[in-house]
């Protein structure tokens, strides 16, 4: 299955193509676009299928496509350095390009159902968007090097941009546009930071093979080498948390996590395929990508996996107060990627893509699904105003229902199995890791929360009685809308299969068919494997008792609390007619409403701060700087009407001034050349 | 027996000085003509002292040319002081100052 | 002499406009600006120079005549172009051409003048970018400011003649502040140069230096010739605290003179920055590294946080122009390949961005009358496809990768990060903070005037903007993203010319 | 060509054009007292003017004044050496013959109805004379003779609108500084005479290098002083520039023109010979006197050109702003001897001397657009001037042209002269560092001058007119001198060769 290769390029190129057809003819086609979308992200989908299959058969490609640039290297290395586009596919990114296209292949049709048919105006605009962003989503997955990578990580950056502000003529979509791009841009300076330092530092920039910069630095520490004033090992864990700085935004880590929940204006279906399943796991994928690099960082890799069990707890406490069944899931994503974090951050490189994967599966269903509570509510999103769903949309429910027990992480569904992997994980380094530890109790509790809003949500849209006319007469929906649902519905309770590891572990079967495709079994490229990973780590595990009891503990213990979790919500939302019941939460409850007054300081940074500061650079700029030199003008125009007045006007002053003149010369020179 | 040249000198100065002391306080234009010419015959007097000084003609003759213009200068000069008095009404230098600073 | 010939069109075309009747001067302008631009496009395929021109490069196009004899010093017609200053002739013609299209809409007033001037200004540009005589080099330099003042006097705004003036007298005073200092390092050369040829000047400067002038040592006549003349072109930049005279002139000027203004006479300072200070100074060049950097980042930074203060679209784009220009100044003093090659490819890239900018805000400009963001909201409604492209170009002012603008910045950062003098990461890495003020200030400018509801404070009736208005934006972006995603395009003969200057002459 | 075989008076042949002409026209006065037949006389002096011109540039080709070793014909001396015809000479006599033509040109139309035609054109050709023989002159009395008969006629042309008040009011201020300004300078005359014995230029130089004079330092010290005075004086450089601003606005403009340009050059003409020649640096001399007589230029041209362009700086009648640039000018051509030392200075006097060639197209130019501007009678302000680009631009365009010409902005003329001086003044710092000052007063004040130069553009081009004006005439003559004295000033930069081999042959030749 070589050949199949060759045609990778194609996985990306056919959504570009989309871009541009729906941009330039979307107007004239039926379906504004949507056509050529389906089409394209169909084929994207096939040909990663095809990717994976020819990956599954034991190929890896990596090839250098396109020379960018190239020209000499200064700082560390004095050689030549090549900036190039090329693919690397190997078993991580052929999964991800799957879980990508197949997103977007869904999102696709579900937009027929929920953009063509509600009547929306742009849409060629919104299908170019869907198009460019897949474009760049599947060329950021593929990627072969860090400065690729970058290019398509900014790239997808704008389409979140575009596609949040689609409906533009509102104010709070362009407002949420412009802050989910600043906040990212903010995260992505140190990215480029770390990108150009990585680039100046090793000379190259490549992921994989051994001219790789992980390979360089691997080098580096190992002859103790100093590297911009810095022992190798401190510069690889700065340079690391440099590139961090990229992942934590776009992954919306705190403390960037604030765009997120804003990206919400943007319309559902970009929710699901952005700012859920793909684009926000860009961040997480990028550290799974570069993970051998991290792994030398003992430092970096902590600090991960603490940011991750922080914005996992943080993240799902803000949810548990949300009104808006977009903005639960917003904050339920901020959290889920904490997860993914903290499983990296452990070292658990399986557990984290495993996450991945499933989160995307679920929470793009979720979303979809929460689309499809929009249309029946013909667009209330307040979960208040909802209500009774489950009758009247029943596809809608259960699908819903199996993307919400995936989230809670209620065995068996998908969400159990990978979320689990991450905590036992952590727990196990945790043990002989204090700051681990902290994160790991951190993940745990977050499970709590979890499932309480999680069911909330459920309970909320689709129990009780209805609360609003609109709920009472839902809309109906399409098969277009159920598709997607369907589709990703099975996923979500299935695609926990794919690593089974605690039953794995505790049978003694070999079902950890991720794992061992990470590690790769069936093909991969050489230093991009778990176990090559596992290698450069070095963390200490521990176990309480014996490893199946650690297990067993592990497992238990997030069941137990997802199960109080969901059980809570059960108690006080599962009834006829619910009330908020946030008066329980005294005096935390204006403070987490408030999002913990994270929006406040940010905003307060940009208004209250920089805006002010520039206003005082701007008054400077014209007083001091621009007056001193009109200033100078001013007096020059002065001196002039001061010299002129010489000029009286009556002739004998004129003899005078001559004459009076003509002796301080006289004067002058006398006393110079010694006359006097 | 004769006089040293540096009489002559001082004699041309104080010739020279008072002429220019009516330069700078006469404000009659005809006055200040005058003054004028004292000056310059202030410098025809060291002409020709000095030629007599060096022992040739050249100074003297210059004298010669420096009173011939003197007088075209004077006759330029009146010409000019009628057109002023035509159009102020008065020979007084100080009185035309339309055009200043 | 095709050099001659670029700017003999260009001259003879801006007499002929200039006789035109008005109604056909900006179709017959527009149809002689062709000629340039395809004459300069052909000269870049049929490019078959090497090296640096100063540096004992191979030249194209070269064309040297003795011209006058001033002592022992010689002035000559030495025009030639090499991997430097091609791209930015070819820049500069094709801007014109662009220029001239979209001025059919504003300008209404005087037309086969301003033509004229635009043309005129074309043949300067052409000249600045390709003399190699230091006297006809200067000749063009100083002659630029002539067209200029009047495009910015006649068709500019309300304060135009301040701006005009401020901008005439002060970019001047720099230019004789730059010529005495250079005029003084040729004496202070002494006999080994006979002529104002910069590459007979280049080759006593690297090999030996003055031997001193007015009572001064000769590395410090280089010293003080070197700082002398980076004031003098500092202005021309313009470099922080140098920029005042920009926002004004841009913001005054009509919007065709902006897009020359920004997009081609800032880059003759750079230029001449490069082709003067960095490399005749190598040594000072070192010596002042690090508060050359420490400039380049307060101007990047500095021009950064005044462009957040503005509400009018074109003094956000002037002040971002300044901030733009530190990147330029930075990758100059890395003196790395990658640093140097970046500043100049960020001339090519800022020039073709920034007329972008400004043509789109002046067909906003006249479509509402208006330029206050404060003034108007949800532009995007009424002109789609203009606020398209300026989006399109906001972004690849942020430095937008597959744009020509993420080449040029990274470039520098690449090419700064790694340089030799002290302290080189962090001030790159503080200059790189200028891509999220950026970001601030032009999504927030976005945010206010072209999206949200429609609303407008002028009584105008704001239609879609014509073809001709758009047509030259198209080309600009496709251009932008040609060169992001092609940077080889022109990036390996910038490199070509670039390597002698780093090391010194030694190619 | 073998020019001399004709008698060697025959080498003053411009000056005697002219002198020819004006006497031919003095003639034709006497015959017809009244006559208005302005294109006869413009014509005749006119032809005298180009005349003289072709002659003049004939001689310099065909190698006057070349040195017989680079096979030319070597300087020619007249009258015992009373006159030489030397490059320099030639030089400065084109300038005179080339601002003459001009104005007289322009006078045909600025003339029109004005009653003394005739009068008016011998005077400025008899003016012209003396100008011409002020290039020639080489002793201090032939300098005095030919300088009043520049003067005289000055004086009376200035004054010429009899019933204006303000041109006699100009001429009455003229006459009377100028008065004064000859005493001084004749006074001067008889020290140098006294301390040398001599008048001949280069007597006087070998007399001071014998040592003869050396017990007479102080007298000749103060003789040079008072010469500098009279040379001060025609330049209009200060202190002697207090009558410039006043002569220059109340005389009909063609007349300023006249006399900021040709009177200008030829009081430099004499200044560089006098002082090259009879004066030459040196120890000895600077010995003699007690110091370089540089520094009193320098000094000079500082303030000059200071004094000029600040003053013009906030003028809002236009002729005197011309006027008061006109001064700052004299001080930038002052450079020219500031710069000057005992072993060089040809570059910087070449320089003034390029300026000045210049300064007669670009000045002469611009006073005959307010020549125009009078003519058509729409006021003397800048205000006055505003908007006048859309009825007239031709001439608006060469105004502009000027303008900038002026301000040394290329590509104009007036760049490389200007960009030569203060390349020049760079030079002669190397040997004298006082010119760095000097050197840095030129950039202030061309930065000063750009802008009140720009400012009367602004007004032509820039402004709307504040009232509606008639249709604008377009009087032959002042277009035809005001179009060539514009492309003269655009077409001498591409051909600045000859300008600068003539300038610095003539300057070397006049350093020795």
């Amino acid at each position: 299955m070589e050949g199949a290769f060759s045609y990778a390029p194609a996985i990306a190129a056919f959504p570009l193509a989309a871009f541009v057809v729906a941009l330039t003819f979307g107007k004239w086609m039926p379906r504004k676009g949507a056509i050529a979308g389906i089409a394209a992200t169909a084929g994207s989908l096939l040909f990663s299928l095809w990717m994976l299959a020819a990956v599954a058969s034991g190929e890896v490609y990596h090839e250098t496509l396109y020379e960018w640039t190239a020209g000499e290297a200064a700082g560390e290395v004095g050689d030549g350095i090549e900036f190039t586009f090329g693919i690397l596919i190997d078993p991580l990114s052929a999964l991800m390009l799957v879980i990508v296209s197949l997103v977007a292949f869904l999102v696709h049709i579900f937009s027929l159902g929920y953009m063509n048919a509600e009547g929306e105006t742009g849409l060629p605009r919104y299908y170019a968007g869907l198009g460019l962003f897949t474009f760049s989503m599947l060329a950021f997955v593929y990627a072969d090097n860090l400065l690729m990578a970058f290019m398509f990580f900014e790239l997808v950056g704008l389409c979140s941009y575009l596609l949040i502000g689609f409906w533009f003529r509102t104010r709070s979509a362009p407002s949420a546009a412009k802050k989910a791009f600043l906040v990212t841009r903010f995260g992505d300076y140190f990215f480029l930071i770390g990108v150009v330092a990585i680039a100046a530092t090793f000379g190259t920039v490549a992921f994989a093979g051994d001219d790789s910069f992980v390979a360089a630095a691997e080098t580096a520490i190992a002859d103790g080498d100093t590297l911009f004033g810095f022992d190798a090992q401190t510069w690889v864990t700065i340079t690391g948390l440099l590139v961090l700085g990229g992942v934590l935004g776009k992954s919306a880590q705190f403390p960037f996590h604030t765009w997120l929940p804003d990206a919400m204006e943007g319309p559902t279906t970009v929710s699901a395929l952005i700012h859920a399943a793909t684009m926000v796991a860009a961040g997480v994928y990028l550290v799974a990508r570069m993970f051998g690099y991290y792994a030398l960082s003992p430092t970096a890799l902590a600090i991960i996996a603490f940011v991750g069990g922080f914005t996992a707890l943080f993240a799902a406490t803000m949810g548990v107060v949300k009104d808006d069944i977009k903005q639960v899931l917003a904050y339920s994503t901020i959290s889920q990627y904490g997860y993914m974090m903290l499983g990296l951050g452990v070292g658990g490189y399986v557990a984290g893509v495993f996450h991945l994967m499933n989160h995307a599966f679920f929470k793009a269903l979720l979303f979809l699904g929460a689309g499809a509570v929009i249309i029946l509510m013909h667009h209330e999103q307040d979960m208040w105003k909802m209500g009774g769903l489950k009758e009247k949309a029943p596809v809608t429910y259960y699908t819903f229902l199996a993307g919400a027990l995936a989230l809670a992480g209620i065995i068996p569904f998908s969400g159990f199995w990978s979320k689990d992997e991450i905590l036992y994980d952590a727990l196990i380094v945790g043990l002989n890791e204090p700051v681990i530890m902290a994160a790991y109790a951190m993940g745990l509790v977050a499970v709590f929360f979890t499932g309480f809003y999680t069911f909330r949500m459920v309970f909320l849209t689709f129990h009780g009685e209805p609360r609003s006319e609109a709920a009472e007469d839902p809309h109906p929906v399409g098969w277009a809308v159920k598709v997607p649902l369907l589709t990703l519905g099975v996923l979500a309770l299935v695609a926990g299969v794919a690593n089974l590891a605690p039953v794995a572990k505790i049978l003694g079967v070999d079902i950890v068919f991720l794992e061992h495709w990470l590690d790769g079994e069936y093909g991969a490229v050489e230093g991009l494997t778990y176990s090559a990973y596992g290698e450069l780590l070095a963390y200490e595990t521990g176990v309480i008792g014996s490893e199946q009891l650690t297990i067993l503990v592990a497992a238990g213990l997030s069941l137990l609390l997802a199960f109080s979790g969901a059980g809570l919500a059960w108690k006080l939302y599962n009834v006829p007619e619910p009330v908020a019941h946030k008066e329980r939460l005294g005096s935390a409850r204006r403070t987490i409403e408030n999002n913990y007054y994270q929006d406040e300081y940010q905003v307060w940074l940009a208004r209250g701060f920089t805006l002010p500061l520039s206003r005082a650079a701007d008054r400077f700029d014209q007083t001091v700087i621009d007056g001193s030199v009109n200033g100078i003008s001013t007096a020059s125009l002065f001196g002039s009407s001061w010299v002129k007045r010489l000029q009286t006007g009556i002739v004998t002053n004129y003899a005078a001034l001559i004459v009076a003149g003509f002796i301080a010369l006289l004067v002058f020179l006398g006393v110079y050349g010694g006359w006097f | 027996m004769t006089v040293g040249v540096e009489y002559y000198v001082l004699l041309s100065m104080a010739l020279f000085s008072i002429g220019l002391f009516g330069v700078l306080t006469r404000r009659n234009a005809l006055m200040f003509l005058m003054s004028v010419e004292l000056m310059l015959n202030a410098a025809n007097i060291n002409l020709i002292a000095f030629a007599f000084y060096h022992g040739n003609l050249t100074g003297q003759v210059f004298a010669l040319f420096a009173m011939a213009l003197a007088a075209a200068e004077v006759a330029v000069g009146l010409g000019i002081i009628l057109v002023l008095y035509r159009n102020f009404r008065d020979v007084d230098v100080t009185v035309p100052t339309t055009m200043r600073w | 002499m095709m050099i001659e010939a670029l700017i003999a069109v260009a001259l003879i075309g801006a007499l002929v406009t200039f006789m035109a009747p008005n109604r056909i001067a900006g179709k017959l302008a527009f149809a002689i600006s062709l000629v340039p631009a395809a004459l300069s496009i052909w000269m870049f395929t049929a490019f078959d120079g090497s090296g640096n021109a100063l540096l004992d490069g191979t030249l194209a196009f070269e064309s040297h005549l003795e011209w006058i004899q001033l002592g022992e010093y010689s002035i000559s017609w030495f025009v030639g172009v090499d991997g430097i200053s091609l791209p930015l002739v070819v820049l500069t013609t094709i801007l014109t051409s662009l220029a001239i299209m979209s001025s059919w809409t504003p300008i209404d007033d005087r037309e086969s003048q301003f033509y004229g001037l635009i043309l005129f200004i074309e043949a300067n540009l052409i000249g600045v970018f390709t003399a190699l005589d230091f006297f006809l080099w200067f000749i063009f330099w100083e002659a630029v400011l002539i067209p200029m003042y009047l495009l910015i006097g006649i068709w500019g705004g309300p304060r135009r003649k301040y701006a005009a003036i401020k901008f005439f007298v002060y970019t001047n005073v720099a230019s004789l502040v730059m010529f005495g200092a250079f005029i003084a390092l040729i004496f202070g050369l002494g006999d080994g140069v006979t002529s104002f040829a910069l590459p007979e000047i280049a080759n006593a400067m690297l090999n030996g230096g003055p031997e001193g002038l007015f009572g001064l040592e000769g590395t410090t006549l280089a010293s003080v010739v070197f700082i002398a003349m980076f004031l003098g072109f500092a202005v021309k930049v313009p470099v922080v605290p140098f920029h005042t005279w920009l926002p004004d002139a841009h913001v005054q000027a009509p919007t065709p003179a902006s897009v020359l203004l920004a997009g081609v006479l800032l880059k003759m300072g750079t230029y001449a920055l490069l082709r003067f200070n960095f490399t005749m100074f190598p040594d000072q060049v070192e010596a002042y590294a690090v508060p050359i950097a420490a400039i380049a980042v307060i101007s990047v930074i500095y021009g950064a946080m005044l462009a957040l203060a503005q509400t009018d679209l074109k003094r956000i784009v002037a002040y971002s122009s300044v901030s733009s220009m530190g990147y330029v100044i930075l990758g100059l003093v890395a003196y790395t390949q990658f640093g140097v090659g970046g500043a100049t490819f960020q001339m090519v890239s800022h020039g073709l961005i920034s007329g972008l900018m400004f043509m789109a805000v002046g067909v906003i400009y006249n479509a509402t009358h208006t330029r206050l963001v404060t003034d108007m909201s949800g532009m995007a409604d009424r002109m789609p496809v203009a606020v398209g492209i300026l989006v399109a170009g906001a972004f690849g002012y942020m430095g937008l990768p597959l744009m020509s603008g993420f080449a040029a910045e990274y470039f520098i950062f690449f090419g700064a990060f790694g340089a030799d003098f002290p302290y080189a990461p962090l001030f790159t890495s503080l200059a790189m903070f200028g891509i999220v003020i950026v970001a601030g200030y032009l999504l927030f400018a976005l945010q206010r005037a072209v999206f949200g509801p429609y609303e407008l404070e002028t009584d105008y009736e704001v239609s879609r903007a014509p073809l001709h208005d758009i047509a030259p934006m198209f080309v600009l972006l496709g251009l932008i993203i040609a060169l992001g995603v092609a940077p080889d395009l022109i990036f390996q003969m910038i490199t070509d010319a670039v390597d002698p200057i780093l090391s010194g002459g030694d190619l | 060509m073998a020019v001399f075989q004709l008698a060697e008076w025959t080498a003053m042949a411009p000056a005697l054009i002219l002198a020819g002409t004006a006497l031919a026209l003095f003639v034709f006065d006497s015959i017809s007292p009244h006559s208005t037949n302005r294109s006869l006389l413009a014509g005749t002096a006119a032809g005298g003017a180009l005349a003289s011109l072709a002659v003049a540039v004939w001689f310099i080709v065909a190698g006057v004044g070349t040195p017989t070793v680079d096979g030319g014909l070597g300087e020619i001396t007249v009258l015992s050496d009373q006159f030489v015809v030397d490059q320099m000479a030639l030089y400065f006599m084109i300038i005179v013959a080339i601002v003459t033509a001009l104005i007289v040109v322009a006078s045909y139309d600025y003339l029109v109805g004005h009653a003394y035609q005739a009068e008016y054109y011998s005077l400025v050709v008899l003016a012209a004379t003396g100008m011409s023989m002020m290039a020639a002159a080489n002793s201090l009395v032939t300098i005095f003779i030919a300088l009043e008969l520049a003067s005289l006629p000055s004086y009376a042309l200035v004054a010429i609108l009899k019933d204006n008040r303000g041109s006699v009011e100009a001429g009455l201020k003229y006459f009377l500084i100028g008065a004064l300004s000859s005493a001084i300078f004749l006074y001067g005359i008889s020290l140098v005479y006294g301390a040398t014995g001599h008048l001949q230029l280069d007597n006087i130089a070998e007399v001071i290098a014998a040592g003869d004079a050396d017990p007479y330092g102080g007298l000749l010290g103060l003789g040079i002083l008072m010469l500098i005075g009279g040379f001060a004086f025609k330049t209009a450089s200060v202190p002697f520039h207090f009558w410039a601003p006043d002569a220059y606005e109340g005389a009909p403009a063609p007349i300023s023109g006249f006399l900021s340009s040709a009177s200008k050059a030829a009081g430099f003409v004499i200044l560089f010979r006098v002082f090259t020649e009879a004066f030459p640096l040196g120890d000895q001399m600077n010995a003699l006197i007690g110091f370089d007589w540089t520094v009193a230029f320098i000094i000079l041209a500082i303030v000059t050109m200071t004094v000029g362009n600040f003053a013009a700086a906030t003028q809002n009648n236009v002729k005197r702003m011309l006027a008061y640039s006109s001064i700052g000018h004299a001080g930038y051509a002052l450079i020219g001897v500031a710069g000057l030392s005992a072993d060089g200075g040809e570059l910087v006097m070449g320089a003034a001397m390029m300026h000045l060639l210049v300064y007669g197209f670009m000045n002469t130019g611009a006073f005959l657009f307010v020549a125009l501007a009078e003519h058509w009678g729409v006021g003397r302000t800048f205000e006055d001037y505003n908007g006048l680009s859309r009825q007239a631009p031709i001439a608006c365009a060469a105004m502009a042209v000027f303008m900038f010409s002026l301000a040394g902005i290329p590509p104009f003329g007036g760049f490389f002269s200007k960009f030569f001086l203060f390349m020049g003044a760079l030079e002669a710092s190397a040997a004298n560092t006082a010119m760095l000052a000097v050197a840095a007063a030129l950039v202030v004040n061309s930065a000063l001058s750009l802008y009140y130069y720009s400012r009367l553009v602004k007004a032509l081009w820039i402004e709307e007119p504040a009232t509606t004006r008639d249709r604008l005439a377009r009087p032959t003559g002042l277009y035809a001198a005001i179009v060539v004295a514009a492309v003269m000033t655009v077409l001498i930069l591409p051909g600045f060769g000859p300008v600068v081999d003539a300038a610095l042959d003539a300057a070397v030749a006049a350093l020795g």
